[in-house]
């Protein structure tokens, strides 16, 4: 399984904050993006948004960043902080 | 205690995320004690402004991804360690439900030449800004908004590089 | 009180050349009071160092020429305004004996943009060391020695120009 | 009459904190270095030290700068505050 994890307005857009897909046939980040979409046809917008960020692992990556099983995945909008 | 455990005892104490207010007097004792080899402290305080893009805002709610804003934190600390000639380093982000004024981050660095500690400092907060994942959610007089990341700021994270 | 009275007041508390020590936080807390546009605040500390050109150092003892401190950092810090868009300064130099670990000098800036602040403070900073009519004389294990100026201050000052 | 200050290791060296000289002929700060080496010939190595700053009222001059009676004329080493 690979967990997904979102943020800020993302997180409330999706209305999730948490979940898990199996990693069958997911190699990378944006394939991941694609099982997210078929998974909830109406996060299409939000998750095809191009300035979403992502994060394997605590690491921001790309979307053709690989990814395997036991990873944690993170997408979330550009940071606000400090 | 060995050097290695004493060595990443430090490190852990760089950093902290934190919902309470922080002392700026206790932090800085902290930097300078038994620390005579470094004459130069310089610190950056961020607090909630009562503005942004036009609006008033009242309150501030801060979400950050636990876990991952330390380790970006710590790369961006060591980042700082491999270019400048610093001693002493503090980085402080609060989280959660924040009024007006109050103090968000804290970044305090010592160093033997003060240019080392001014550059570090503004390095650690420009990186800060477009690398650890932290969100800010304003309420303002036309309700709850979440800020919109600045462009300025990637620029300034790339004067650096 | 008249606005002029009042900015007038403002730039006398900008300086202050004391032999009392002074507190970071309750500066801080000045520079912060009844201030809610500005953000941003850096500060600037340094302290009398432990080592000077290898020597070991136990006290220094600052002198200074009164009257023609205040004037020059007042420019300094005028020119820093024109520069950068920075809302209040404050700068503390202690004259007289110094211990080891003792707080010397403090410049503290606020600003809407931390940029600015982190800016002027460097610039002050680079400019008081060169400009500014103080002379230390440090009481090492060899004796008292008057501090000789270094070549590396005059080289920061230049690069603002 | 022209008031003058020394400060920090030339005041030792000279041994003198402030004296007046007659404004007479000097108008210039060099002039004025060269009334002083009159007025004290071992004062010479320490006045015509190539690292000695002048301030005339206050403001930071050169050796051209003009001086008249009245003014405070000011000599000392680099600065080393901070």
């Amino acid at each position: 399984m690979i967990k997904i994890v979102f943020f800020a307005a993302l997180r409330e857009q999706l209305n999730c904050s948490q979940l898990s897909l199996p990693a069958n046939g997911i190699t990378t980040v944006n394939q991941l993006k694609s099982a997210l979409i078929e998974h909830q046809a109406i996060w299409q917008p939000y998750i095809e948004n191009q300035s979403l960020l992502s994060a394997v692992n605590h690491q921001m990556v790309n979307g053709e960043h690989m990814i395997k099983a036991g990873d944690e995945v993170a997408f979330f909008p550009p940071v606000t902080g400090g | 205690m060995s050097k290695e455990l004493m060595a990443n005892n430090a490190m852990l104490n760089e950093i902290s995320i934190q919902h309470l207010d922080f002392s700026l007097a206790e932090e800085v004792a902290l930097l300078e004690k038994d620390n005579e080899d470094d004459g130069a402290v310089v610190t950056f305080t961020g607090r909630v402004r009562n503005k942004n893009q036009g609006l008033a805002v009242t309150a501030l709610t801060l979400e950050h991804y636990p876990g991952m804003t330390e380790s970006s934190l710590e790369q961006i600390i060591n980042e700082a360690k491999k270019r400048w000639d610093i001693g002493r380093v503090k980085v402080i982000h609060r989280v959660g439900r924040l009024a007006i004024g109050e103090q968000i981050v804290f970044v305090g660095i010592t160093s033997r030449h003060r240019r080392d500690a001014f550059a570090a400092n503004e390095f650690i907060m420009d990186f800060l800004k477009v690398k650890a994942p932290f969100w800010k959610k304003e309420l303002t007089e036309e309700g709850e908004k979440w800020l919109s990341a600045k462009n300025s700021d990637s620029d300034k994270a790339e004067q650096w590089s």
